[in-house]
C-alpha cells in the first residue's frame, strides 16, 4: 500500500541517505533500523508527508502522497517519539483532542477506557505535566486502541521508556494490527518479541 | 440624633448613594467572606473524608 | 523530629475552635457600638456633610490592611526562619481577609473621593500605594494558590510576603514624593479637629475590624491544617469525625 | 467543522486552565496603561490627552506579546504535527486557533477598556469610540499577528523577528484606532477610521488563514 | 569563583547566539517608544513632556518581558538541576545569570536610550539624567524580577502572576527614575532620586541572589 | 557510602512508597527496578538531594546529606532523563559548560576528545538542537567519560534511545566505573548485559 522510490534525505549539509526504496503491503510490520542519528525519524517523517524528501518519491496506493493528503493522512497514523501532549490538559483531554484532530471523534468515556486499558486509571485526573516519563508516552500510544481501523501506523520508537508489562501490550497490539490486515512501520533500538515476522530495513545501507 | 426620619436616614444629605454604596459593598463582601469559607470547610471536609475512605481500601 | 512542630498545629486546631465564637460575637458587638455612635450620636461633619460618615468603615478598613500585611510578612519570617509549619498555615490563611479589607478600603475611598473630589480616582500617593497593597495582596494569593506542591507554596509564598514588606514602605514613600512632586493641590483632606464620638466610633469599628480578622482567619487556618496534616493521627481522627456528617 | 470545534474548545481551556495567554495579555495591557500616570505624572489634563493613544499602544504590545506562544507550545510538544496530519484541510483549525487567541487576548482588552477610560477620565462618548476601534482592530492583530508568528516558528530570536515582521502591519491599525478617538474628540465623523478597520479586518479573515496555513507546514518540515 | 564565570560566559553567549533575551527586549524598547508618537500623536511639546515617563515605562516592560526566560529554559532542559547539583554555593551562579541577564537586557536599554532622547526632543542635560537613572535603576529591575521569575518557574500562567507579583516592587523605581528627569526640568536637585535608585540597586545586589537562589532550589524539588 | 533510611516520597495526593531503606558499598551496581510511574524518577531524584522525602533521610558516608551538600555533590554525578543541553550551544559547549559546572572544568579539546570517544565527531560543530534524539543523549553521557573520579553515579535510564552500540558501550562504562571502586544507582527499563553483579531494588515493595 506504500511504497517509496529513490527516496534522499538532506539535511544541512549532510546527505543522510539516498536511493532509498521500500513498499510495505497490508499485514506487514516494517522495523527501520540503524545506529543513532542515521536518519529513521528523518525517513518516518519522510514517509508520513511532513517533510518532503531532496528527491524521490512516496505514493499510497499507487498515487503520490502529495496529490492525496487528506485520503492518505485519514487512512494513516504517526506517532513521533515527543507524546504531542498539553501539559495542562489530563490524560483524556489530550486523548480527545488527538482524536477529534484526526476527524475520528472519540467521546470522553472511550478516551477514559483506552487509557485505563493502557494502565493510567489512576491518573486521570492529573494534568499530564505530572506523569512519569513512561506514563507520558502511554498517553500518546493509548491512540492506538482507537484507531484499529486505520490501515496504516507509523511509529517512531514506541517502546522506549515503556516498562517490561507495557512492552509486551504495545507488541501485542502491534501483532493484532498486523493480523487484522493494518501495517506498521516503526523503529527501536530496543528487541522486541513480535509474532508477526518483522521485516528489516537499515538505512545505514542507504547512506552515502 | 441627626436624624428625622427613615427616608432622611436612608438620604444621608443627598449622599446616600456614596455611603450605602461602601456599606453595601462592604456588607455584602463580608457576607460573601463568611459564605465562601463555610463551603470550604464543608467542602474539604467532605473532600479529606472520601480520600480517606479510598485510601482505606 | 522536632515535637515542637509537630504538636503545634494539633494543639492550636482545638483552641481557634474555642477562640472563634468568642472573636465573632465581639466583631459584632464592636460593629453595632461603633455604627451606632457614627450614625446615631456623631454630629454631621460641618465641611462635608453627611457623607463623612464613610470615615468608620473605610479608615478602619485601611487600617485593617496594612496591618494584616505585616502580621503576614511576620509570620513568614518566623516560618522561614523557625520551620514551623503552623506561620505558613497562618500566613495564608490572612491574605484573603487582607485583600477583602483592601478592597473595600479603595472601594469605600472611591465612594467617598466622587463627592468630596470630583473624581472616583485621582492618582494620588495614598490612592496608589493602597492599590498597589492590593496588588501584592493577589499577587500572593495568586502564587500560593498556582503552586500544587504545598510545601513549595509555603515558601514562596514567604518569600514573596516578606520581599513585598520590605517593599510597603519603600512604595509608600516613593509615591509620596511623587505626586508632591508633580501635582499641585488638587487632592486635600479637610482636617477638622476631630469629634470624640467620631474618634470613638472610628475606633471602635477598627476593634470590629480587628476581632473580625481574628475570626476569619482562625476559621481560614483550621480548614489549611487539616487539609494539610491529614495523614497525621489527629487530624485523620477529626476528619472521620466530622467529614461523615458534612 | 468538528475539527474547528475541538481546537477553539481545547485552546480557549488552555486559555482558562493556564491563565497564561488570557491573563499575560490583561495583565499586560492593564500594566502598561495604568504605569503610565507613575511615568508620566499625574496631572489629568495631559493623561485625558494621552489616554486614547496609550490604550492604543498598550493593547498593541498586549496582542504582539501573546502571539510568540500562539504556535511555539504546540510546535514543542509535537502537537502542531499531529495538527498537520488531520485529513481536515489547514486553514479550519488554523482559523479556530486564530479566533481562541483572539477571545482570550483581544476580547478582554475590549471589555476592560471602559476602566481604562475611567483610568484616564476619558469622556464617555470617547470611550465609547475606543470600544469600538479597539473591538474593530484587536482582530487585525491577532489575524496579521498569527502570520507573523508561523513564520517565525522555531527561529533563533523569533521574538523579535516576530516584533520586526508584525511591527510595519501593526502601526496603521495603531493610527486608525487612536486617530478615531481623537477624531472623536476633535467634533469630526469617525466613520472613515472605523469602516477602515472593520474593512482591514475583514480582509484579513479571508486572506491571514490562507497565509497561516503555509507558514505552518514550512515550520514542521 | 570560576562558575560565576563559566554561567557568565555561556549565558552572555547564548544571548548573542539567539534566543536573544538581548534583542526581544531591545526591540520591545524601542517599539514601546516609538510607537508613542503614532499614539498620541506628533505634538513636540506633548511629546517633550511625556518622553521621560515614557522611556521609563519601555524599559519596565522590557525588563519584566525578558523575566519569564531567565530560568525557563535552563529549568526545561535539566541545566537547572545541574546548576542546583554543583558543589559551589548557589548564589554565586544565581548572582551571574542576573548579572548577564542585566548585561542582555538592560545595558542595551542605557545605552540606546540617548537615541531616544533624540525622538523626544529631550535637552541633552535631561538625556543624561535620563541615562544615569537606567544605569542605576535597571539592575534593581532585573534583581528583584529574578526573584519573581524564580518564584513563578514551572507554574501555570508565570507570565502573568510574574507580572502581577513584581509590578508593585517595580512602580517605586518607575517613580524614582522618571522623576529624576522631571526633577532636573524643574529645576531641582536630583541628587535624591539618583541615590536612593543607586541605594536600591545596591541593597537588591545584597539581597536579592539569596531570596532567588532559595525560590530556584523550590521550584526544583 | 550512600545510605537512605525509612525514604518516604509524597506527590500530590499519592504516596508513593514509604519505609524505604537502601545502601550502597563502593564497587556496587544498584538498579532500581518498577512499572512506569512508580517513583524511581522520584527515588533518585531525592538520593541526589534535589527534593527533600515526606519522611527519612538520605546519608552520604555517616552523615545527612543536607548537612555536606558541597561535598556530596562534589562527589556525587546525577545526570536525568532530560540531557541538560541548551538547544543553541554546541555538543563541546553544553558538556563544557556541564562541567564547569560541577566544578570540574573541562578543557576544550577534552570536551572534544570525549565527544569524539561517544560517537559524536561529525556532530561537533552543529547546534545541539538538530540532533537526533540518540546523539542528544549521547552528549549528556560522555560527561561519564570526564568525571571518572566522583565515588556515585546516579542515573536515570540512560541507555534509552541509544542504539545496540552505544548501549554495550556504555555498559562497559559502567562497568569499569564499579571496577574501580565507583558506585552507580541506576534505573532501565531494558535489559542489558553487565560485567557486575547488579543488584536490584524494586520501587513496587515499598509502595503503600
Ligand atoms: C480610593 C480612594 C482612597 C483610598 C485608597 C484611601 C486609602 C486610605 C488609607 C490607606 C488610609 C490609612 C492611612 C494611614 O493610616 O496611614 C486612609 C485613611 C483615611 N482616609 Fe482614605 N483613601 C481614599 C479616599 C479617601 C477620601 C476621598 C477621603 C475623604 C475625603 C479619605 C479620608 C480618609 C481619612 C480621614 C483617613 C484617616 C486619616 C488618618 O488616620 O491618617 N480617604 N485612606
Ligand atoms: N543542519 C544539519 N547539519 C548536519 N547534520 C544535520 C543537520 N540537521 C540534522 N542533522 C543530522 O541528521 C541526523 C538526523 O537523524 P534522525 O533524527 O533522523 O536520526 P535517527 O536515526 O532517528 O536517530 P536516533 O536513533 O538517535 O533517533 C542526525 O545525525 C543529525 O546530526
Ligand atoms: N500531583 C500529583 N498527584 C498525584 N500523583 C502524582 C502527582 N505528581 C506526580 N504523581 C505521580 O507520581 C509518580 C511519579 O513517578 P516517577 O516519575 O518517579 O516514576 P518512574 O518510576 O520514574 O516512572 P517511569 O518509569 O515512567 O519513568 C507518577 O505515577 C505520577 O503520576
Ligand atoms: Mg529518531
Ligand atoms: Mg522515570
Amino acid at each position: 500500500m506504500l511504497e517509496a522510490h529513490h527516496l534522499a534525505c538532506q539535511r544541512g549539509d549532510r546527505l543522510l541517505f539516498h536511493r532509498l526504496a521500500l513498499a510495505v503491503k497490508p499485514g506487514e510490520l516494517l522495523r527501520i533500523a540503524g545506529a543513532n542519528g542515521m536518519g529513521k525519524t528523518s525517513l518516518l517523517r519522510l514517509l508520513a508527508g511532513l517533510s518532503s524528501p531532496a528527491a524521490g518519491s512516496v505514493s499510497w496506493h499507487g498515487d503520490y502522497i502529495q496529490h492525496q493528503r487528506e485520503s492518505f493522512h485519514a487512512a494513516m497514523l504517526y506517532l513521533g517519539h515527543a507524546p504531542a501532549l498539553n501539559d495542562l490538559l489530563t490524560p483524556a483531554e489530550n486523548l480527545r483532542f488527538a482524536c477529534a484532530v484526526a476527524a475520528t471523534p472519540a467521546s470522553p468515556a472511550t478516551c477514559s477506557e483506552a487509557l485505563t486499558r493502557i494502565g493510567l486509571q489512576r491518573q486521570l485526573p492529573l494534568p499530564c505535566k505530572v506523569l512519569s516519563q513512561g506514563q507520558r508516552r502511554r498517553v500518546g500510544l493509548a491512540r492506538l486502541f482507537l484507531e484499529t481501523q486505520r490501515p496504516l501506523w507509523i511509529l517512531d520508537e514506541p517502546f522506549t521508556a515503556l516498562d517490561a508489562a507495557a512492552v509486551s501490550d504495545l507488541a501485542a497490539t502491534l501483532d493484532a494490527h498486523c493480523a487484522s490486515g493494518g501495517a506498521v512501520i516503526f523503529t527501536s533500538h530496543q528487541d522486541v518479541a513480535l509474532r508477526t515476522p518483522e521485516r528489516l530495513l537499515d538505512v545505514e545501507a542507504f547512506a552515502k | 440624633m441627626s436624624w428625622n426620619s427613615l427616608s432622611d436616614f436612608l438620604a444621608m444629605g443627598g449622599r446616600g448613594f456614596f455611603v450605602w454604596g461602601s456599606y453595601g459593598a462592604a456588607f455584602i463582601l463580608i457576607v460573601a467572606e463568611l459564605w465562601l469559607l463555610r463551603v470550604r470547610r464543608r467542602q474539604s471536609l467532605q473532600r479529606l473524608y472520601q480520600l480517606q475512605q479510598i485510601e482505606k481500601d | 523530629m522536632n515535637i515542637f512542630r509537630f504538636s503545634s498545629p494539633q494543639t492550636f486546631y482545638p483552641l481557634a475552635g474555642k477562640l472563634i465564637p468568642v472573636f465573632g460575637t465581639l466583631a459584632v458587638l464592636c460593629t453595632i457600638i461603633g455604627l451606632y455612635l457614627g450614625f446615631f450620636v456623631a454630629p454631621t461633619d460641618a465641611v462635608q456633610g453627611e457623607v463623612y460618615r464613610i470615615i468608620y468603615l473605610h479608615v478602619a478598613a485601611a487600617w485593617m490592611s496594612m496591618f494584616i500585611y505585616l502580621v503576614m510578612a511576620f509570620w513568614s519570617a518566623i516560618g522561614l526562619g523557625l520551620g514551623t509549619r503552623l506561620s505558613f498555615y497562618m500566613t495564608q490563611a490572612l491574605a484573603p481577609t487582607g485583600a477583602l479589607f483592601c478592597f473595600i478600603a479603595l472601594w469605600s475611598g472611591a465612594l467617598w473621593g466622587r463627592p468630596t473630589w470630583g473624581a472616583y480616582w485621582v492618582w494620588d500617593a495614598r490612592l496608589t500605594s493602597q492599590l498597589l497593597l492590593l496588588f501584592l495582596y493577589f499577587g500572593f494569593i495568586a502564587l500560593t494558590r498556582s503552586i500544587e506542591d504545598p510545601r513549595r507554596a509555603d515558601k514562596a509564598g514567604a518569600i514573596i510576603a516578606l520581599v513585598g514588606a520590605v517593599n510597603v514602605p519603600i512604595i509608600h514613600f516613593s509615591v509620596k514624593w511623587w505626586s508632591t512632586l508633580h501635582q499641585g493641590a488638587s487632592v486635600s483632606m479637610t482636617k477638622s479637629s476631630m469629634e470624640s464620638s467620631m474618634l470613638w466610633g472610628m475606633l471602635i469599628m477598627a476593634f470590629a475590624a480587628w476581632f473580625y480578622s481574628l475570626a476569619v482567619t482562625l476559621a481560614r487556618a483550621r480548614c489549611i491544617i487539616l487539609e494539610r496534616e491529614r495523614h497525621t493521627d489527629w487530624a485523620a481522627a477529626e476528619i472521620a469525625a466530622k467529614g461523615a456528617k458534612a | 467543522m468538528n475539527i474547528f470545534l475541538a481546537v477553539l474548545r481545547r485552546d480557549l481551556l488552555l486559555a482558562w486552565r493556564g491563565r497564561s495567554d488570557l491573563l499575560v495579555a490583561l495583565a499586560f495591557f492593564l500594566i502598561v496603561a495604568s504605569l503610565f500616570p507613575f511615568g508620566v505624572g499625574a496631572d489629568p489634563v495631559q493623561l485625558r490627552a494621552i489616554g486614547p493613544g496609550v490604550v492604543w499602544v498598550a493593547a498593541l504590545l498586549a496582542s504582539l506579546l501573546a502571539l510568540p506562544r500562539l504556535f511555539a507550545q504546540d510546535h514543542d510538544s509535537g502537537v502542531l504535527e499531529q495538527l498537520l496530519l488531520s485529513p481536515e484541510p489547514a486553514v479550519i483549525w488554523v482559523s479556530a486557533k486564530i479566533l481562541a487567541h483572539w477571545i482570550a487576548t483581544g476580547l478582554p482588552l475590549v471589555l476592560i477598556a471602559p476602566l481604562l477610560g475611567l483610568m484616564y477620565r476619558l469622556e464617555p462618548g470617547a470611550t465609547q469610540v475606543l470600544i469600538a476601534s479597539l473591538a474593530l482592530g484587536t482582530p487585525i492583530l491577532s489575524l496579521i499577528g498569527a502570520i507573523g508568528a508561523a513564520l517565525t516558528l522555531g527561529l533563533r530570536g523569533a521574538g523579535s523577528l516576530l516584533a520586526l515582521l508584525v511591527l510595519p502591519l501593526f502601526v496603521p491599525v495603531l493610527v486608525f484606532g487612536a486617530g478615531a478617538v481623537d477624531a472623536w474628540a476633535g467634533g469630526m465623523s469617525i466613520a472613515p477610521h472605523l469602516s477602515l478597520l472593520g474593512g482591514g479586518s475583514l480582509a484579513a479573515l479571508a486572506l491571514a488563514p490562507f497565509a497561516c496555513a503555509a507558514a505552518l507546514r514550512l515550520a514542521c518540515e
